[in-house]
């Protein structure tokens, strides 16, 4: 059975390793936070100048002056640290998050992303995201496999305009776990129950799925 | 040569018809109330202002769209305003969306006397076409280059007479970068003090940036997305 | 994962001959003593050590000069040193003097992630030498790229076990850049304080930065220029 | 008679304005705080990374986290801000420092100055002076009119490596107040007993000397 958004985020919240700089994009990625593995310390970034993001505040500590960047009342953590939008893209750039995850409408094989704009409808900003692509060593795509017309959104080539190139080297969407290399989408595990012909056919880029493919362990 | 004036309106005086402004805030979190209803109230027009974001219809810039004072948004990220949407597919408005990093680091670089640099944001997308790439370490950057501002609009929490600005929570956002950034700078402070109540160890803006600074009133402070915990 | 140890010793026991230091500091104020001290002990050689001075004949970096463990400066001024002054005349150490606004920008483009920027200081002079030129504005500026760095090595005044760091005084000089620029970061304090303890809004270096953190002993925090009103 | 560095730094500090930022270099100018007239209120800038500088501590004061660019112990005003060498450089950079003065070796016509290097000696540094010159609008140099040689350090060209190059307006020297353009010295005021034959002795660069020119007022 194809995984729904919150299996989504439960399985990518099983990559998180003690110590690592997070930041997780709208969407399903905000709902990995609720997965955190126990004994494992993160801690998230929010790129309007927040790290260590706390969860949303009671009713009485709410504060216009501390949103995360999907504009929604946070909190702050022992040890967080507040920091303007240079500041906070700087840690971006330089490499500093260990993990970044964030949605798409559509993955290329080679690692493009697209993920901002739709020719003919209104477009509302790439916000950080063109950041995020360009700099994380270490991204995740969270999104579902095909759109609402049924169609993949795992292709040979983006037809929307790009956010980054080159740059996506994992993806979880609610059929499978893929790795992305040598221009191509390699299956390392199924969602449970689904077989790799469901999974094939769903994809309209190369997919390579060698030996034995695991279930997923969620 | 006190940088200290009575309040927004005498702060906007003198903003003229056609200039370009950089107004502090991400989302409605630590943007200039004060200097925006005295802009609205100004009626200057064909303004450019770069700001992340464009407010919402009826707070924040969404005040000056509906007064059609704003002739182009240099932005991120404009999704919440069914005015701004509507003027934009009108061609009334234009619009020059921009990485939310490279739209930081242009700000900063703008006060930090920096021309041009290099950023790897945008690099094979359409943020790239008319721009030079180049390769650094094997990796794709683009040039990317400062501003042209005449003014910069920041809201800090507290100021002191010398324009020693210190913010509060996620509101510092853009507006330290701004106020370094504008060619005049005027800051709106909750709570405006004087010279020495403010840790010189822990100022975010040192007052030689901000020109003019005055204390805001009646914030409103809107919240876009009220999240709780419930008990 | 702390990011704690002991002391110097540990902190450093990893860095190898012929690395790139950053060492934080403006003459001798808010220099890394312990670390410095650690360097001596633990004989490293050949490094490449990016400070802006070069310490004096005793104290700083000249403890590492005496030693012979530094290959190459790269600094603004170093005028301050017998020893230096000694072995770059016989040819023993290379210099590389880089205007202090460079030095500072080219170390924060690092932390930054921006590979290269243009900046007018040293135009039409021998600092331009084999340096790309560009004209902007009508006023010219010469392309700097960032560094390559393998450690930094600061001095703060706190820090809590998360790596936040926040400084005294005119201490902090150079010390947040390189805090941001070193591919490890090794950060000794004053004060080693609980996550919690620092105010969020007050601090000058997040700990996404810092990698190694340890509380500093016996600071000397000597001063060159003892300068005094008497009454 | 010929001006002492005290009535140089005094004829400077008449320049300043009421709100001014200024960074003061090393040498004569630093005696310019001594001479600030009344009713104005200057800010000093020490490009170590502390603006509004103070007079130098009481011994039971000094600190040593708290110098000036000149490794002196110094203190903070009400109203002072200290930041890093960054943001520092940054307010140069971008002109918020109303006027710079430093000292020099030699001052072309055309405005060229070199003050940080002499062939064949140990060279400390350029420290900050090449990006004060390079970014400030309005600098004043405050020097001998000569060297120890009795050599002029007015020329035509400057002989020694340069700091920057067509960026100093103003001179004050022991002999007098000059002003470049034109590829040219222009002498503004004389120092008091000097007359002009004196200044045409010692100044090789071409000199102007139109009108009547004024004796100093210190």
């Amino acid at each position: 059975m194809a995984l729904d958004k919150f299996q989504i985020a439960q399985r990518i919240a099983k990559e998180l390793k003690d110590g690592y700089y997070v930041n997780l994009g709208i969407g399903i990625p905000t709902l990995i936070a609720n997965y955190i593995p126990e004994g494992v310390n993160v801690t998230l970034q929010s790129e309007n100048g927040l790290l260590g993001m706390g969860p949303f505040p009671y009713e009485e500590e709410v504060d216009a002056d501390l949103i995360n960047a999907g504009k929604q009342t946070v909190t702050t953590l022992d040890g967080s640290s507040i920091f303007d939008s240079a500041m906070s893209f700087a840690m971006i750039r330089s490499g500093r998050i260990d993990l970044t995850v964030l949605g798409a409408m559509e993955i290329a094989q080679n690692g493009d992303i697209a993920n901002w704009k739709i020719p003919g409808k209104m477009v509302k900003g790439m916000g950080g995201a063109m950041d995020l692509v360009a700099s994380a060593e270490n991204i995740i795509v969270a999104m579902r496999h095909t759109n609402k017309h049924g169609k993949s959104k795992l292709l040979k080539e983006c037809t929307l305009p790009l956010t980054g190139t080159a740059c996506i080297k994992r993806v979880v969407t609610d059929l499978g776990y893929f790795e992305i290399k040598e221009n191509a989408f390699h299956l390392l595990e199924r969602a449970p129950g689904v077989n790799i012909e469901d999974i094939q056919k769903a994809t309209e880029g190369t997919l390579v799925a060698e030996g034995d493919i695991p279930e997923m362990q969620i | 040569m006190s940088k200290v004036v009575d309040n927004a309106n005498q702060a906007v005086a003198q903003i003229k018809d056609g200039m370009t402004l950089m107004l502090g805030g991400f989302g409605l979190c630590g943007i200039p109330e004060n200097s925006i209803q005295a802009l609205v109230k100004l009626g200057v027009k064909n303004l450019t202002c770069i700001s992340n974001n464009a407010g919402v219809d009826d707070f924040g810039i969404g005040l000056m769209l509906q007064t059609k004072q704003v002739k182009k948004m240099i932005s991120s990220y404009v999704g919440e305003n069914a005015e701004f949407e509507r003027q934009l597919l009108s061609g009334e408005l234009e619009v020059d969306l921009i990485p939310q990093g490279t739209l930081a680091e242009r700000i900063r670089a703008t006060g930090a006397g920096i021309p041009a640099f290099y950023t790897p944001a945008g690099f094979g997308t359409e943020v790239q076409q008319g721009k030079e790439t180049r390769m650094f370490n094997g990796k794709n950057y683009i040039l990317e280059s400062a501003f042209n501002s005449d003014y910069a609009l920041v809201k800090a929490w507290k100021g002191d007479t010398d324009g020693n600005l210190v913010f509060k929570g996620t509101a510092r956002n853009f507006n330290p970068m701004m106020a370094m950034a504008g060619k005049i700078t005027i800051a709106e402070v909750e709570e405006l003090l004087e010279p020495g109540e403010l840790n010189p160890n822990f100022i975010h803006v040192p007052g030689i940036f901000v020109n003019t600074i005055f204390k805001g009133t009646n914030y409103e402070k809107r919240i876009e997305q009220r999240t709780v915990t419930t008990k």
